[in-house]
Parts: structure tokens; C-alpha cells; sequence
């Protein structure tokens, strides 16, 4: 990972830059004026032909998809049209059944694991342990992920939890549940994040936390792909994905099932026997 | 068989009654699955053909 | 190497603040080998032949019992896709995991199992080997038992099927391992059984958790 | 290599497979008969075990299947971890009810020759251990692979499971040897004796030979059938959708 080692109020800092202000895109003012940008440097993600398979069905097909440093890229479409698979597919916790993922110009699909690295995923489900406090899970994570963000007491406090620091998960509602797993984006630095569905639950001072937090990722050269109602000012580095575009046909249905494709008619060996 | 004539023709017999139940009922199997594909098939098939009919890259496993 | 142990604190603290589960296999392996003097009598002679099997027998059972906790929390809660997507080699996370479940059920079950040696009229002296043939082998009931947690994750009936698979694949260590105290109560050497169990550990200890690792993966996708 | 490619192809292997198919069972019917009838008239007795090692023809090669059928799933599990080739995992789904088969078919047999040999169904002899032992891998790998409601997974987690038992099945055949050489008091006659006189070695080759095309035939049939299965269920898929 490409992160300069900067002091924690720097790296604290960008959050506090406006959404939508006047500077030029991607750069902001931290502390010692160090430009934002340098953060994450500059990163390309891509998808090609990205086909993918769930439970023996193939949900979408022949998708592509750019992001660059300080992109957003918002996945819509009805349900089962396959939002969760792709995001699931980005962050290589599914193997792409067709196509490749790249990383600037790598493939990720054969090393999984240093592309985990650079990115965070907030998935539907939380990750709260019942028996844990919202501090030892949030510092568990930091531990297991690399504690290059902003200290745990701090990206409690940002999504308004400071003061359940010390509840164990089980006594937090679901809202809460929902900002502790997103707090978990400020303790370690990626530059893509992967949300699925992150505003479920959560209430209008939520929204508007993790809305500060893209904010203040983007800025810093942070990429964001997410399945989600939140409306982005719409032009610069937003694109939106219609994912019902990209429903896979019958005949790429039957070629998709691997090799068992549209060429193994029964009747090709069924008469032999 | 010098006494022991049950035992050896029975274990035979467990052996060729096996090897027939596994060969009997794998092939009914086939035949049951074969049916099913044939009805299937007239069932969603003439939608399929008529893609297949327009996929030039129809053979692209063969490549 | 820092995630190895941050793991393994969080799976320790977690089992002592749930203690129950780990409780309950300890609870189970102490019923079990209790349940056997009452079924075949309480005759020294025949406890004494058959404690050793007894008590092994009853420490695989009771690893069995533990076993689909092991990844199917974090699995249900999604705290198993958030450790794929660390980027530290699945494999060492999941030997973490194994050493956890090791210090939470291995451990506590050849601590007592020198009482349960009383209990069966084991004689002392083979204690020793006893307690060196489990340090061996509850270990690799833990690596073992890792691959058929991970494997059936997201199965229907999980708890039953992970012993189902486990079980045959334990057979070499209940083997090796009562054989030695059954050499240490003859009053032979059990030096060669207890080698062939440090061997076994040594070759689980890369393979086994390179097998879990890639059903883990493969229970994600 | 470039052979193995043509074949992977599913509809091509079918066709080949099918062309290949009265072949075997002509050679199969063939050995098979020869094996018969040496095993049963066209062989003496044993001067020990008397007629009953006549179910040893039989017994031995199950016991062999067994062990192969096994193997050969591992290997299509290994095929199809690494290549992802499904035909791989069709073949070692189709091969284990045959082995599981197989299995059944040494450990009656072996219960059966027990029974006038030391008068008892059945004796811990290490084989019939090894035997069952491999029996009860056999019905986890079927267990597992059904216990998925997505088949996709079932067969991951079963490929894996064949490749962690076929590393272990050395170690429980070394093991069970051992514990059997432990307990078995030296008087009891070991089920393979000390050696194989060349009149007893045909038939048992012979046996051994016509089980490996009757597999071998099998295979074909039940992998065309799983084929077909799964063209079944892509076609309900694709009709739903």
C-alpha cells in the first residue's frame, strides 16, 4: 500500500473538508499543507467482462466497469439483479466467473490477497460480536488490519458512538451496529471502499457521518463503489451502473454453466448408447 | 465345495447381485433424466435454437 | 505476525466471556468416560485395560462436539469475510484460529485427563505419557478438526456432519495414541508411538491449515 | 496434454466416451467370464484355506476397486480444484456410489470368508479395517456433497475433502497395520497369506481386471446421467429467469 506515513491529525483532518467545496477536486488542506492526493496516490480499478454466478445462475454478464482515485461509482438496479455479487465479485471474495478485475492494469484474481489489502467492505452483516465492546472490536480490526487510521476513540466519536465505546455489541441497537461496522473504514486506511447497502438502519445523523466520511475519503484520493440510496452531486467522478443492462440472455446463460454450455445437446451422445 | 459351498456362492452372489443393482439402477437413472431432458427441452428448446441459429460464436468452446 | 495474535487474544477472550462453550466439551469428556465404569462395571482390572481407549475415545468426541463453533460464528456474523479480506495469508489466521480452539478445548481436556486416569484406575506411572501422547494429539484433533469446520459451513446439519467427516480421519492418532499408554502401562517404552504422533502433528501443522484455508475461501465465494 | 484439452470438452468426451463404450463392455464381459470360471471351477483349493479361498476372487478385487475408485476421485478432485474443469467433479461425483459399492461389496465378502475361516462374522483383520474405515469416507464424501442447497458449493467442499483423505488414507492403512500387527495373536491366518501360487494369481487378475471395465462403464453411464442432470437444472434455471 502506497500510504505516506503521516501524523494521526493530519490523517484526521480531511473529514472536516466540505463536500462539494470550492477546492479543485482531490485536494485539500491538512495540516503542514501536505495535498491529499498523495494519500492513496493514484489508482485505476477496472472490471472486464465481468460475469458472475450465484447458487448456479448467472446474474450479470459481460459488465465493465472504471474507477479511478476520487471516483464514485453507484450500483443500481432492481433486487436480484445482482448488486451484492458484483461488490462481493470487487472485493474478490467471489471468484468472477468470467472477465478479470484490475488494479492498475494487474489482474487481482490470482492474488487476492495483496488486492484485500486495499480495500475495505462493509457487507449486510455487521461483524458486532455480541460479547465484545464497540472499542475491543474496533481496535480488533484496526490490530488485524493495520492501525493507519484515525485512533479508534476518534471514528467512534465521528459516527456519533463515543459514548457506547464501552457497551458491549450485544446492548447496541441495529443503528449502531451499522456504525461501528462503517467507524471500521476510519481506523484503517484503503483506497476503495466497497458498501454494500451502508445506510440500512441507519438515521439521519448516520447518513450524514458516513456521507462526511466519503466525503473526506474521496478527497484524499479514495475511491468508493456502493450499492446505496445516498444521492451524490451528480457530474464529476460519479457514475452510476444500471445493472439490469446487463442480464445475462438465455444463450449466454447455458454457454455460462462452464463447459456444460449450449454445445452439450442430450442428443449428441444419446444416441450412441 | 468341501462344506463351504454357501459361503462361497453367496458371497458370489452378493457380488454379481451388487455389481447388477449398481449397473440397473445407474441406467435407469440415465434414461429417467434423458426423458426429462427430451420434455424440457421441446419445452424451452425452440427459443434456445433460435438463438443458437443466430450466435455465430456458437462453437467457441471448440476454439 | 502481529494479526496471529491479535486473533488469538480476541478467540481467548471471546471463549472466556462465552465460557460456556468450551465449558460444555470439558463437561462432556468428563460424562463420558464417567458413563463407562457404569456401563461395564467397576471391576480395577477391566478399567485399568481399558482406560487408555476410554479416555482417548471420549477426547475425540468431545473435540467433535466443540468443533462447528469453530468458524461458524464468525461466519454467521460476517466477521469470516472481513478476515479473507485482510491482508495477512488466510492460512496464518486460520492457525491462529486452530491454536484458540486448541487453548480453549485441547488444553483444559489433558489437564483433567489425569483425573479421569483415577477415575478409570489408570496407574500413575503412565500418566506421563498420557499427558505427552494428548499434548501431541489434541492438537492435531484441533488442526484436523479445522478443515471439517470449514468445510461444512453452510451445510444443512453442520454439527453432525463435521464429526461424520472428522471422525475416520482421527483414527491414526486414537490408534498411536492409546497404543502408548498402553505401552507406559505395560511398563514399555512408548517412545516410537509418541514419535509418530509429534510426526503427525509436524506434517498437520503446514497442510492442514492450508486445506481450511481453501475451504474457507471456497465458503465465502 | 493437448489430448487431455480435446477431452475436457463434455459433449466431446460424451461422444468419445460413447464410441469407446461397447468395447468395454465386450472386453469386460469377456474377462470377466474367464474370471469366473477360474475362480470358481478352473483353480485348486487351497491347502489351508481349503474351497472358501475362492472368495478371495472376489474380495481382493473389491478391496482394490475400493482403494482405486478412491484414488481416481482424488485425482478429479485435484483436476478440478486446480483447472475448475466441472467435468472433473461430474466424474468424481459419478465414482462415488461405485466406490461406496465396491466397499460394501469387500466388506461382505470379507465377513463372508470370515466367517469358516475363524468362525466368526466378523474379525478386526487390518484389511477389513482399512476397508470399512475407507467405507465410512466414502459416505462423508457423499454426505458432504449433498448437504449444500447450491450443488456449486457441495462439490468445492467435497473436492477438498477428497484431497484431505486420499493424504490420509496411507497414514490410516500404515496405522491400522500397526494397531493390527499389536493385537492379532500370531496363530490366526492373515486373510492374503504368506504367498500367491501362480494358479491363484490368474483368476485374480482376471477379476481385478473385469471390476475395472465394469467401472470403467459404469463411470461413462453415470457421468452422462449427472451431465445430464445438470443440463436439467440449468435449463429450470434459465426457464425461471
Amino acid at each position: 500500500m502506497r500510504i505516506r506515513k503521516l501524523p494521526r491529525e493530519c490523517l484526521a483532518a480531511p473529514y472536516r473538508v466540505e463536500a462539494g467545496g470550492d477546492l479543485p477536486y482531490g485536494v485539500g488542506i491538512g495540516c503542514e499543507g501536505i495535498a491529499f492526493m498523495e494519500v492513496f496516490g493514484d489508482h485505476r480499478f477496472e472490471g472486464r467482462g465481468l460475469g458472475c454466478q450465484r447458487g448456479g445462475r448467472l446474474v450479470f454478464d459481460r459488465l465493465d466497469f472504471t474507477l479511478a482515485s476520487g471516483g464514485v461509482l453507484i450500483l443500481k438496479g432492481p433486487n436480484g439483479s445482482g448488486k451484492s455479487s458484483l461488490l462481493r465479485t470487487m472485493a474478490t471474495l467471489v471468484r468472477p466467473a468470467r472477465g478479470d478485475l484490475l488494479w492498475d492494469g494487474v489482474s487481482v484474481t490470482d492474488d487476492p490477497q495483496s488486492h484485500a489489502g486495499m480495500l475495505h467492505y462493509v457487507g449486510h452483516a455487521d461483524a458486532a460480536k455480541p460479547a465484545m465492546t464497540a472499542e475491543e472490536l474496533l481496535t480488533f480490526w484496526s490490530g488485524m488490519r493495520g492501525a493507519n487510521g484515525i485512533s479508534v476513540a476518534a471514528a467512534l466519536e465521528r459516527f456519533g458512538i463515543g459514548h457506547r465505546a464501552d457497551f458491549p455489541a450485544r446492548y447496541l441497537s441495529s443503528g449502531q451496529k451499522r456504525r461501528l461496522a462503517l467507524a471500521r473504514l476510519l481506523v484503517s486506511e484503503a483506497p476503495l471502499w466497497i458498501l454494500d447497502e451502508p445506510t440500512v438502519g441507519l438515521d439521519v445523523d448516520g447518513v450524514a457521518a458516513l456521507e462526511e466520511a466519503i466525503a473526506g475519503h474521496r478527497a484524499r484520493g479514495g475511491m468508493i463503489v456502493a450499492a446505496t440510496h445516498i444521492r451524490f452531486e451528480t457530474g464529476d467522478r460519479v457514475a452510476e451502473l444500471e445493472l439490469s443492462g446487463f442480464a445475462p440472455s438465455a444463450g449466454d446463460l447455458a454457454e455460462a454453466y462452464g463447459a456444460l454450455g449450449a454445445e452439450l445437446r442430450a442428443d449428441a451422445f444419446r444416441d450412441a448408447s | 465345495m468341501g462344506g463351504y459351498a454357501t459361503y462361497v456362492w453367496s458371497s458370489y452372489g452378493v457380488v454379481v447381485v451388487m455389481l447388477a443393482v449398481m449397473l440397473i439402477s445407474s441406467v435407469i437413472g440415465g434414461r429417467t433424466r434423458d426423458r426429462e431432458l427430451t420434455a424440457l427441452e421441446e419445452r424451452v428448446g425452440p427459443r434456445r435454437q433460435r438463438r443458437q441459429q443466430n450466435d455465430p460464436e456458437d462453437t467457441r468452446h471448440d476454439a | 505476525m502481529k494479526c496471529f495474535f491479535v486473533l488469538v487474544r480476541r478467540d481467548l477472550s471471546l471463549a472466556l466471556r462465552q465460557g460456556s462453550d468450551a465449558a460444555m466439551a470439558l463437561m462432556f469428556f468428563v460424562i463420558v468416560v464417567t458413563l463407562f465404569p457404569l456401563a461395564v462395571g467397576p471391576e480395577p482390572g477391566v478399567l485399568e485395560r481399558i482406560s487408555s481407549g476410554i479416555v482417548w475415545v471420549a477426547a475425540l468426541l468431545a473435540a467433535m462436539l466443540s468443533l462447528d463453533r469453530m468458524f461458524q460464528t464468525d461466519y454467521d456474523d460476517g466477521s469470516l469475510e472481513l478476515m479473507l479480506l485482510t491482508p495477512v495469508p488466510l492460512e496464518v489466521l486460520v492457525l491462529a484460529k486452530c491454536l484458540a480452539h486448541w487453548l480453549t478445548t485441547g488444553l483444559p481436556m489433558l489437564l483433567i485427563a489425569p483425573l479421569l486416569g483415577v477415575f478409570m484406575n489408570m496407574q500413575t506411572e503412565a500418566f506421563p505419557v498420557l499427558l505427552a501422547s494428548m499434548a501431541l494429539g489434541t492438537p492435531v484433533l484441533s488442526l484436523l478438526g479445522g478443515v471439517g469446520a470449514a468445510l461444512v459451513l453452510g451445510a444443512r446439519r453442520a454439527g453432525t456432519l463435521v464429526a461424520l467427516l472428522v471422525l475416520p480421519l482421527t483414527i491414526p492418532l486414537l490408534i498411536f495414541g492409546v497404543s502408548a499408554v498402553e505401552a507406559a502401562v505395560t511398563g514399555q517404552s512408548a517412545k516410537a508411538q509418541l514419535l509418530i504422533l509429534g510426526a503427525m502433528l509436524m506434517a498437520c501443522l503446514p497442510l492442514a491449515p492450508w486445506a481450511t484455508a481453501a475451504a474457507l475461501r471456497q465458503a465465502a465465494g | 496434454m493437448n489430448w487431455f484439452h480435446w477431452l475436457a470438452n463434455p459433449a466431446r468426451f460424451m461422444r468419445f466416451a460413447a464410441r469407446l463404450q461397447p468395447w468395454i463392455m465386450a472386453l469386460g464381459l469377456l474377462t470377466g467370464a474367464a474370471g469366473f470360471y477360474f475362480a470358481l471351477f478352473a483353480s485348486p483349493a487351497d491347502y489351508q484355506q481349503g474351497e472358501t479361498v475362492r472368495i478371495m476372487y472376489v474380495h481382493v478385487p473389491s478391496a482394490w476397486m475400493a482403494m482405486f475408485i478412491y484414488v481416481v476421485m482424488a485425482a478429479a478432485a485435484g483436476s478440478f480444484l486446480i483447472w475448475k474443469h466441472p467435468l472433473a467433479d461430474v466424474a468424481a461425483q459419478a465414482a462415488a456410489p461405485v466406490g461406496a459399492g465396491f466397499t460394501l461389496m469387500a466388506l461382505i465378502t470379507g465377513s463372508l470368508w470370515g466367517q469358516p475361516m475363524w468362525g466368526t462374522w466378523w474379525v478386526w483383520d487390518a484389511r477389513l479395517t482399512s476397508v470399512l474405515i475407507l467405507f465410512f469416507l466414502y459416505l462423508g464424501y457423499i454426505a458432504l456433497v449433498n448437504a449444500f442447497d447450491d450443488p456449486e458449493r457441495g462439490s468445492k467442499a467435497g473436492a477438498i475433502l477428497l484431497l484431505v483423505g486420499v493424504v490420509n488414507i496411507p497414514i490410516i492403512k500404515f496405522s491400522v497395520d500397526w494397531w493390527n500387527t499389536l493385537h492379532q495373536p500370531a496363530s490366526v491366518a492373515r486373510m492374503d497369506g504368506p504367498s500367491i501360487d501362480p494358479s491363484m494369481l490368474l483368476p485374480l487378475l482376471l477379476m481385478a481386471a473385469a471390476f475395472k471395465l465394469y467401472f470403467l462403464y459404469l463411470l461413462i453411464v453415470r457421468m452422462r446421467g449427472e451431465l445430464m442432470a445438470r443440463r436439467i437444472r440449468l435449463l429450470h434455471l434459465s426457464d425461471v429467469s
